[in-house]
C-alpha cells in the first residue's frame, strides 16, 4: 500500500513535467501549426537560467588558495557573502525560486525572438521541414550552452529549508515511515499551479478566448479583422515561458546538462501524440498517465512479471493507443493528418 | 514527371558507377580518400538511397528506420558467428531478417499516416533499442555490442579450414572484407542498390508510390488499395537498411544497440532531406555530407588548425584558429547544426534542389534556343 | 526528373566515354599503391620508417555526455606529449622509474598525435580509431570513457595490428572476457573496487547489513554489482534486491521509493556520470541518509568515483564511500609532479582520467625505448610483466597474463568539509595491492596471437 | 444603432472625393491561384453603395474564390490586380486589415467556431476596432440566439447558425457585406426566415454581394447580376435582365 502511493505520487510528479513540457509543445503546434523540435532546447534553456542565476548570485572573489602549492589556485568567496553576510547567502540559498524571476523574461524574450527570427518564416512550409529546422536549432542551442557551462551536469540544490523529505504518510494516516521530498511536492504543486493558470488564461480571459478560436480556426479569426499571427507569436513566448519554469524548477530534481533537452524531446512528442496532436487538454492527461504508468513500470513486482517493461512501457502504450484511438486520446480529427 | 528513357538511364548508371569507383582516387584532396569512410560513404548511400524509396517516393516519413540498419548487423553477425566468415550468407541473412523485422512493423504502423506514422516507427525504434540494449543481451551483447570470439561456432566454416590463432576475418571467398577490397564490395553493392532504386521509381510501381504522396485521399476514394504499395515500399526501404546494417557488419564485424537509436534514424532522415528528398542523388550526396563532418571535422584540433594556417603572420594565424576552433573538433556537432538550418531556410530542395535551380536558372540564360534544340534532339 | 534527363543528355557520348577511359587509367596505377601499403603491412602497421616523427592516435569524447572527461584526458594527452618531446617541466618523466625515455620523443622520433571523437557510441569510436590507422598512419590508440568504447576500440586495434592503451573503463570484461593482446588497462576494475571496498565497508557499517542495489543496465553496471556483490556478500552482508535501472533514465525516483521500505540498510549505486550524480542526489532528497533502518543509520555506497562526478553530484557526496584509480591530492612524487604540470598548465587539477591517461602514454613510449622499435609484438612484450614505479600510484605492475595494472586502490570518502573547490574526495585507505589481485582465469578469455 | 449606420452613409456621401469615384467597391483584373490552380482569371467590377448584387455562375466558376479573393484570405492567393473599397486599397491588406476596413464574409460552411459559446462568437467579432450592433441589439433582432447565448456555437441547427454567422458580421462595422451561399442546406421555413433577414439587411443599406445556387431566389432580392463562368466575368448587368432572359441562364447557370 505505501509502495503503492508512493509510486503514485512519483507518477504524478514525472507526469507534471511530462504535462507542462508537451503543454508548451501542443500550445504551439495548435496556435502556429508548428512541429517544434526545438522545444526541449528551451526547457535545457529554462534550466540553464537556473544555473545563469546560481552563477550571478555567487560571483565570487577569487582569493589565492594556500593549501594548493603545486600551482596557482583561487578560493572562490562570493561577493554577496561578503557584503551582506547572512543575507547573501540567504539569498544565494533561495536560488531556484529567484531564478524564475529571471526565467520569465528571459524565456519570453527567447521565445518571441525565435518566433520572429526563425519560426515564422517555417508556417507554410511542410512539417518535414519545420522538424528540421527546429532540430537544427536545437542542436546549435545546446552545442553553445556545451561550449559555455561544459558538458558535466552542475548541481543547482534547492533551498536548504525544502531539501529533506516531507514526513508525508503522518499527514494521511500512513505513519512516519512514508515520506516524499519536498522539493517534489512543491515541484507538483507547481506544475498544477502553472497548468491551471495556462487553463485559466485560455479560458477566462478574452485573449485567451481568441486564442483558442484562432487555434480551432485562424481565418475565421482573421476575417473577423483580428490579427492572429501577433496573438500567437505571444502565445510562443507564453509556451516558452511555461516549459522555461518547467526547466527551472526541475533543476535540484535533475542537475541540468546540456543535453537534457534532447532527453526530454521524444518523449514528449509521444506524450503529445498519445494525448492528441493539438488537445491541451489531452497533453496534460496523456502527460500524468504516462508518468503514473512509468512509474508502476518500475516496481519490482511488475518488472519481475515482464522484464524490461520499465525501459519500453511508455513507447508500449504509444502504440496500442494509436492503433486503438487513431487520433489519440483527445485529439481532433483532420489535425496532421495530411 | 517525365521519366529517362532506357538508354539515358544506363548513361546516367555508367556515370554514376564511375563516380562511385573512383572515390579512392577523387576524395584524395579532401582527405577523406581512406577505406574506412570510403565504405562508411557505400554503406550510408545505400541506408538513404533506401529510405528515399519510402520517404521521398510515399511522403511516409519514418523515424525508426534505424531499427532495420540495426537487425541488417545483428543477423549478419550471428551469421559470422554460426555459420561461416563468408560475407555472402551474412548480407542475406541481414536483407531477410530486416525484410521480416520491416513486414511486421510495418503491417502495425501503417495502419496510420503523416505524423502518427512516424510515432509508431519511433516507438518501434525505441523499444527495440531499449531491449537490444538491456533484457535482449544474450542475443545482442548489449553496450558492447555483438562481437566475434575466438570460439564461436562457426558450422561451415568449421568443416573446410582450420581455426587459426586470431580472430577469423570477414571474406568474400578467401578476399578479405576489411580494407579497399571491403569499400569494392560496398561499392558494388551501392551501384546495384542505386540502379534498382532507380528502376522502381520509374516503374508503374514507383509512379503508384509518387501518386499516393501527391493524393492518399482520392486514391482511397477510387477505390485503390494503397496498403499494398505502402507495405512494399516499406519492405523494400526496410530491407535497403538491412542491407546497409550487413555491410557494416561485414566491413567490420561488430553490431551495437546505438545503431537502433533514435538519433540513428534521425540522421538518416537528415542525410536525405539535406541532399534532396525525392532526388537521385540528394540522399548519397547527404550521407556522404554527414559522415565527411563526423570524421573529419570531428578530427581537427588546435595543433591540426595552426599547422594548416601555418603560412600566415602568428597574429592572423592565432586569429584564424581562434575563429574557427568553435566550430571543428568537439565543435562539429554545431557546424552540421548551423548548417542544417541554413540549407533548410535557404534551400528548401535541399542541396540537390538548389543545384537544380542553379542550373535551370543557367540554362534559361542560355538562351531558349538551346532549350527548343535539346526538346527536338 | 527533367534535369536529369538534361544531365545524361549533357554528357554526350564523347565525354562519358574520355571520362571513363581517364578513370580506367588511374585505377589501373593507383592499384598498386594499395598493394604497395598491403605489402608493408607484412612488415607492421604504420612502420613509421625513416620519418622524423610518429603520430599517436588519442581517441575520446568529445561531444555527448562525457565530453568533459575526454576533454580532461585530451588535455593530459597534450601533457604527455610535451613531455615525451622534451618540452614543458617533464611530469613524470622525472620520478618514473625505471625509466628508458630520454625526453627527446620517442626512438628520438618526435611524437605528433591526431584526435577523435569517440561520441561514446561504439561505430563512432571505432570510426574514428580506423580513420587514425587508415588515414593518419597512428602507431597506437588510446582513450575512451566507456567500457563498451574501449572493448570495441580494443577490437579492432588487435585486427589491425595497431596498440591500444585504454583510458578511462572500468569494466571486469576489458581484461577480462574480452581481454587482447594489443589491449592494455592500467585503470583499475570493478573487481578490484569491490575487493579494496570490501574491509572498509566492514570496518565503516559492520557485518550485518543488507544492500539494496540499483545497477546501470548494461554490461560495465552488471560487472560491478556481481563485483560488489560478491565481496560484500563476503562478509556477511545480505543483498536485498538487485534492481537494474535504464540508462540516462534521469529521475530515478520510482526506483528509489521501493528502497524505502525494502528494510535494506545500505544503498550501492552501480551508476556512473550522469546517472550517478542524478540518481545519488535523489536518493538523498528521498531523505536516505536521514533514515534509520534495522537500528542503524543508512548508508549510500557509490563504488566508483570520480572527481568531476563529485562536482556534480554537489554536497550530496559529502561522505559518501567509494573507490577511485587515482586523486590528485596524493603526496607521492609522481602525484606531485603531475599535478603540479597540470595545473600550471590548465589553473586546476587533473582528474583520474587525466592521470591513466597520461600514464598509459609514456609507459606506451617508454616500452617503445625499452623495446628499442615500434614493432607492436616486441612492445608488447616489453609492456607484459613491466614493473614501474614513481607514477603516482605506487608499485605497479603490467601483469602479463591480462594486460591489468596492478597496483594500490584507493577508497575515497565525498570529503565533509572541502578546503577547495578541487578538494573533494578524502582518501580513506590506499588499500594494497595483494588485497586485490586475483587469478586472472577466473574471468576466461584469450590474449590472442602476438602477431596478426 | 440604426444611427451609426446612417450616419456612416451620409458620413461617406460628404466625401467630396466619392463623386469622382462612383463606386463604392471595385475589383479591377483581379487573378488569383489555389497553389497551381489558376481560378480567378481577371474578374473586374463595380458595386455602388447600397447596392445589392447577386454573384452567379455554375459550380466552380469561381464564385467562392472571387469573394476570398476580396476577403485577402491566405487563399486563394492574389497574383495580380487591385480591389478599391471607399478609397482603401485591399489588395494590399492582409486578411484582418480588410476586414477592419469594413469587408465582411459569412462563409458557405459559417465557420461557426468551435470550444466557443454563442455569446464568445459574437465577442470575437467585437474585438477588433471598428465594431457594428451591439451584442444587446443582435439578441433584441435574434431572439433566439439570445435564448442560446450561453450554448457551444456549434451544436445550434442549421438555420440558427446561419444566424450566428449573420450576427456576427452584423456585430462589425461593415461596409461590404459577403453572404457565400446563405440558404444552402436549409428547410424551407428556415429559408425564409434567412432571405427576411437578407431583406432586412438591404434595407439598413448595406452594400451587399450574396453568391447562391438558387439564382431565382436571390434574383429577386438583387438589385445586380453578375455572371461568372471559368474564372471569367460573363454578364454584368440588371438582375431582372436574369430573371426574364431565360437563355442566358441556361448558358451560364444551368436553370
Amino acid at each position: 500500500m505505501d509502495s503503492i502511493f508512493l509510486q503514485i505520487l512519483n507518477g504524478l510528479d514525472k507526469g507534471g513535467a511530462y504535462a507542462l513540457i508537451a503543454l508548451g509543445l501542443t500550445l504551439v503546434f495548435g496556435t502556429l501549426g508548428v512541429v517544434n523540435f526545438a522545444h526541449g532546447a528551451i526547457f535545457m534553456l529554462g534550466s540553464f537560467c537556473a544555473v545563469t542565476t546560481q552563477n550571478l548570485l555567487t560571483y565570487s572573489k577569487k582569493v589565492k588558495d594556500e593549501s594548493i602549492t603545486y600551482f596557482e589556485a583561487f578560493k572562490e568567496v562570493p561577493y554577496l557573502e561578503i557584503w551582506w553576510g547572512d543575507t547573501g547567502s540567504f539569498i544565494i540559498d533561495y536560488k531556484v525560486p529567484f531564478s524564475i524571476l529571471l526565467a520569465i523574461p528571459v524565456m519570453l524574450l527567447i521565445g518571441l525572438a525565435m518566433e520572429r527570427g526563425l519560426i515564422r518564416h517555417f508556417y507554410n512550409r511542410p512539417h518535414a521541414d519545420q522538424i528540421l529546422v527546429t532540430f537544427g536549432l536545437a542542436i546549435v542551442i545546446q552545442e553553445i550552452v556545451k561550449s559555455i557551462y561544459g558538458a558535466n551536469p552542475i548541481p543547482v540544490p534547492a533551498p536548504a529549508i525544502v531539501a529533506g523529505s516531507a514526513s508525508i504518510g503522518s499527514w494521511i494516516g500512513l505513519g512516519e515511515s512514508v515520506v516524499y521530498p519536498w522539493w517534489r511536492l512543491i515541484y507538483l504543486a507547481n506544475a498544477l499551479v502553472v497548468i491551471s493558470a495556462v487553463f485559466s488564461f485560455l479560458k477566462f480571459t478574452t485573449y485567451g478566448m481568441v486564442v483558442r478560436a484562432g487555434m480551432q480556426d485562424r481565418e475565421t479569426v482573421g476575417l473577423l479583422g483580428i490579427d492572429i499571427q501577433r496573438r500567437f507569436t505571444v502565445v510562443f513566448g507564453m509556451a516558452s515561458v511555461v516549459v522555461g519554469i518547467a526547466g527551472v524548477m526541475y533543476t535540484p530534481i535533475l542537475s541540468p546538462d546540456y543535453h537534457m533537452g534532447m532527453d526530454f524531446l521524444v518523449l514528449s512528442f509521444v506524450v503529445v501524440v498519445v494525448g492528441g496532436m493539438g488537445s491541451l487538454e489531452g497533453a496534460v492527461v496523456a502527460g500524468f498517465m504516462l508518468g503514473v504508468l512509468q512509474s508502476f513500470a518500475a516496481m519490482n513486482e511488475i518488472k519481475s512479471i515482464f522484464p524490461g517493461i520499465d525501459q519500453i512501457i511508455v513507447y508500449l502504450v504509444a502504440v496500442i493507443i494509436l492503433l486503438t484511438r487513431p487520433r489519440g486520446l483527445m485529439g481532433r480529427k483532420g489535425v496532421m493528418e495530411d | 514527371m517525365d521519366t529517362i528513357s532506357r538508354k539515358g538511364e544506363l548513361r546516367m548508371m555508367a556515370l554514376f558507377a564511375v563516380i562511385v569507383l573512383l572515390m579512392p582516387i577523387w576524395l584524395i584532396p579532401f582527405g577523406a580518400a581512406y577505406p574506412d569512410l570510403l565504405q562508411k560513404f557505400a554503406i550510408f548511400g545505400i541506408f538513404a538511397v533506401g529510405f528515399n524509396i519510402l520517404f521521398g517516393l510515399t511522403g511516409y516519413l519514418s523515424f525508426g528506420h534505424a531499427v532495420f540498419l540495426g537487425v541488417g548487423s545483428y543477423a549478419a553477425v550471428w551469421s559470422f558467428k554460426l555459420f561461416t566468415m563468408n560475407v555472402i550468407p551474412a548480407v542475406i541473412f541481414g536483407v531477410l531478417f530486416s525484410g521480416i523485422f520491416a513486414a511486421v512493423i510495418g503491417f502495425v504502423s501503417l495502419r496510420r499516416s503523416g505524423i502518427y506514422f512516424s510515432i509508431l516507427t519511433l516507438a518501434f525504434a525505441q523499444m527495440s533499442y531499449n531491449l537490444a540494449y538491456s533484457v535482449l543481451t544474450p542475443i545482442t551483447n548489449g553496450e558492447t555490442g555483438l562481437q566475434l570470439r575466438l570460439h564461436d561456432l562457426r558450422m561451415i566454416d568449421g568443416l573446410f579450414i582450420e581455426a587459426g590463432e586470431g580472430l577469423p576475418l570477414t571474406n568474400l571467398f578467401g578476399i578479405k572484407m576489411s580494407g579497399y577490397p571491403g569499400f569494392y564490395f560496398c561499392a558494388v553493392l551501392l551501384i546495384l542498390a542505386f540502379y534498382l532504386a532507380l528502376r522502381i521509381k520509374n516503374s508503374p510501381f514507383g509512379m503508384a508510390l509518387k501518386a499516393i504522396k501527391s493524393n492518399q485521399l482520392r486514391m482511397g476514394y477510387t477505390g485503390f488499395n494503397t496498403r499494398p504499395y505502402l507495405m512494399s515500399a516499406f519492405m523494400i526501404s526496410g530491407m535497403y537498411a538491412g542491407l546497409a546494417g550487413a555491410l557494416l557488419a561485414v566491413t567490420d564485424p561488430l553490431a551495437g544497440a546505438e545503431r537502433m537509436q533514435w538519433t540513428a534514424s534521425g540522421e538518416v532522415v537528415l542525410m536525405t532531406i539535406l541532399g534532396g528528398v525525392g532526388t537521385l542523388f540528394g540522399p548519397l550526396l547527404g550521407a556522404g555530407l554527414i559522415k565527411y563532418f563526423e570524421n573529419i571535422f570531428s578530427s581537427y584540433n588546435d595543433a591540426l588548425l595552426q599547422e594548416t594556417f601555418s603560412f600566415l603572420p602568428d597574429m592572423l594565424n592565432n586569429l584564424m584558429v581562434g575563429i574557427i576552433s568553435p566550430f571543428v573538433g568537439d565543435g562539429w556537432h554545431l557546424t552540421l547544426g548551423g548548417l542544417f538550418m541554413v540549407i533548410i531556410i535557404f534551400l528548401p530542395g535541399g542541396i540537390v534542389g538548389g543545384i537544380t535551380m542553379v542550373w535551370r536558372r543557367y540554362m534559361k540564360k542560355r538562351g531558349a534556343s538551346a532549350e527548343m534544340e535539346g526538346e527536338t534532339s | 526528373m527533367n534535369d536529369q534527363k538534361k544531365l545524361a543528355r549533357d554528357w554526350s557520348r564523347r565525354q562519358i566515354l574520355k571520362a571513363s577511359a581517364t578513370g580506367a587509367v588511374l585505377a589501373a596505377s593507383s592499384s598498386p599503391m594499395f598493394f604497395v601499403k598491403d605489402a608493408w603491412a607484412a612488415n607492421f602497421r604504420n612502420n613509421p620508417g625513416n620519418s622524423s616523427s610518429v603520430t599517436l592516435g588519442f581517441n575520446v569524447p568529445q561531444t555527448g555526455a562525457y565530453s568533459d572527461e575526454g576533454a580532461d584526458e585530451l588535455r593530459a594527452y597534450k601533457l604527455a606529449v610535451q613531455h615525451l618531446n622534451g618540452e614543458g617541466d617533464g611530469g613524470m618523466l622525472n620520478t618514473m622509474t625505471p625509466k628508458s625515455l630520454t625526453g627527446n620523443g620517442i626512438l628520438g622520433k618526435k611524437v605528433k598525435f591526431v584526435t577523435g571523437d569517440t561520441q561514446t557510441k561504439s561505430d563512432a569510436a571505432r570510426a574514428s580509431a580506423k580513420r587514425m590507422i587508415e588515414k593518419d598512419g597512428v602507431l597506437m590508440v588510446t582513450g575512451g570513457s566507456s567500457s563498451g568504447v574501449a572493448i570495441a576500440v580494443q577490437g579492432l586495434c588487435q585486427e589491425n595490428g595497431i596498440i591500444f592503451m585504454a583510458g578511462l573503463t572500468h569494466s571486469n570484461d576489458t581484461t577480462g572476457k574480452d581481454k587482447k593482446r594489443y589491449g592494455f588497462r592500467h585503470f583499475f576494475n570493478a573487481y578490484m573496487s569491490g575487493a579494496a571496498l570490501g574491509p572498509v565497508l566492514e570496518k565503516e557499517y559492520g557485518n550485518e547489513r543488507k544492500a539494496y542495489h540499483l545497477t546501470a543496465d548494461y554490461t560495465w553496471g552488471w560487472t560491478q554489482e556481481e563485483s560488489m556483490r560478491k565481496f560484500t556478500e563476503a562478509l556477511g552482508w545480505q543483498t536485498s534486491k538487485a534492481v537494474k535501472t535504464p540508462v540516462g533514465a534521469g529521475d530515478f525516483s520510482q526506483y528509489i521509493t521501493p528502497v524505502l521500505n525494502s528494510g535494506a540498510d545500505v544503498l550501492v549505486l552501480n551508476h556512473y556520470g550522469k546517472d550517478m550524480i542524478n540518481s545519488l542526489t535523489q536518493a538523498v532528497q528521498f531523505g536516505l541518509r536521514d533514515k534509520q533502518v534495522n537500528g542503524k543509520n543508512f548508508e549510500i555506497v557509490v563504488p566508483l568515483f570520480s572527481r568531476l562526478m563529485a562536482q556534480g553530484a554537489g554536497s550530496n557526496i559529502k561522505g559518501i564511500l567509494g573507490s577511485t584509480n587515482w586523486n590528485w591530492s596524493l603526496q607521492d612524487a609522481g602525484s606531485q609532479a603531475f599535478v603540479k604540470s597540470f595545473g600550471q598548465a590548465y589553473g586546476f587539477p587533473p582528474s583520474m582520467a587525466a592521470h591513466t591517461c597520461y600514464v598509459q602514454t609514456l609507459l606506451y613510449a617508454n616500452a617503445c625505448e625499452m623495446a628499442g622499435t615500434f614493432n607492436p609484438p616486441e612492445v608488447i612484450k616489453s609492456l607484459e610483466g613491466f614493473s614501474f614505479d614513481g607514477m603516482g600510484n605506487g608499485p605497479t605492475e603490467y601483469r602479463a597474463s591480462d594486460h591489468q595494472c596492478f597496483k594500490n586502490v584507493l577508497v575515497v570518502r565525498g570529503n565533509m568539509n572541502p578546503s577547495s573547490q578541487f578538494d573533494l574526495l578524502d582518501v580513506v585507505q590506499e588499500v594494497p595491492r595483494s588485497q586485490v589481485e586475483y587469478d586472472p582465469a577466473i574471468f576466461g578469455g584469450k590474449l590472442g596471437p602476438y602477431t596478426v | 444603432m440604426i444611427e451609426t449606420i446612417e450616419n456612416q452613409t451620409s458620413g461617406k456621401q460628404e466625401n467630396p472625393t466619392a463623386k469622382n469615384f462612383p463606386a463604392f467597391f471595385s475589383c479591377w483584373d483581379i487573378h488569383a491561384y489555389y497553389g497551381e490552380s489558376y481560378i480567378v482569371q481577371g474578374v473586374s467590377f463595380d458595386v455602388r453603395e447600397g447596392e445589392v448584387v447577386a454573384l452567379l455562375g455554375r459550380n466552380g466558376a469561381g464564385k467562392t474564390s472571387t469573394l476570398r479573393t476580396i476577403a485577402r484570405t491566405a487563399d486563394p492567393q492574389l497574383k495580380r490586380g487591385e480591389m478599391w473599397l471607399d478609397h482603401q486599397a485591399l489588395h494590399e491588406m492582409p486578411s484582418h486589415k480588410a476586414a477592419q476596413s469594413g469587408v465582411a464574409l459569412v462563409p458557405e460552411d459559417r465557420r461557426i467556431i468551435p470550444g466557443l459559446t454563442v455569446e464568445e462568437n459574437l465577442k470575437l467579432a467585437q474585438i477588433a476596432e471598428p465594431c457594428g450592433w451591439a451584442i444587446e441589439r443582435i439578441y433584441e433582432y435574434f431572439p433566439r440566439l439570445a435564448e442560446r447565448r450561453t450554448q457551444e456555437g456549434i451544436t445550434l441547427s442549421g438555420g440558427e447558425q446561419q444566424m450566428l454567422a449573420f450576427a456576427r458580421a452584423l456585430a462589425r462595422d461593415i461596409k461590404l457585406l459577403m453572404l457565400d451561399e446563405p440558404f444552402e442546406g436549409l428547410a424551407p421555413l428556415i429559408r425564409n426566415e434567412i432571405s427576411k433577414i437578407v431583406l432586412d439587411i438591404k434595407n439598413l443599406g448595406i452594400t451587399t454581394i450574396i453568391v447562391e445556387q438558387d439564382a431565382m431566389a436571390v434574383l429577386k432580392l438583387a438589385d445586380r447580376a453578375i455572371i461568372l463562368d471559368m474564372g471569367k466575368v460573363v454578364f454584368n448587368g440588371a438582375a431582372e435582365e436574369v430573371r426574364t432572359n431565360k437563355e442566358l441562364r441556361e448558358q451560364y447557370l444551368a436553370v
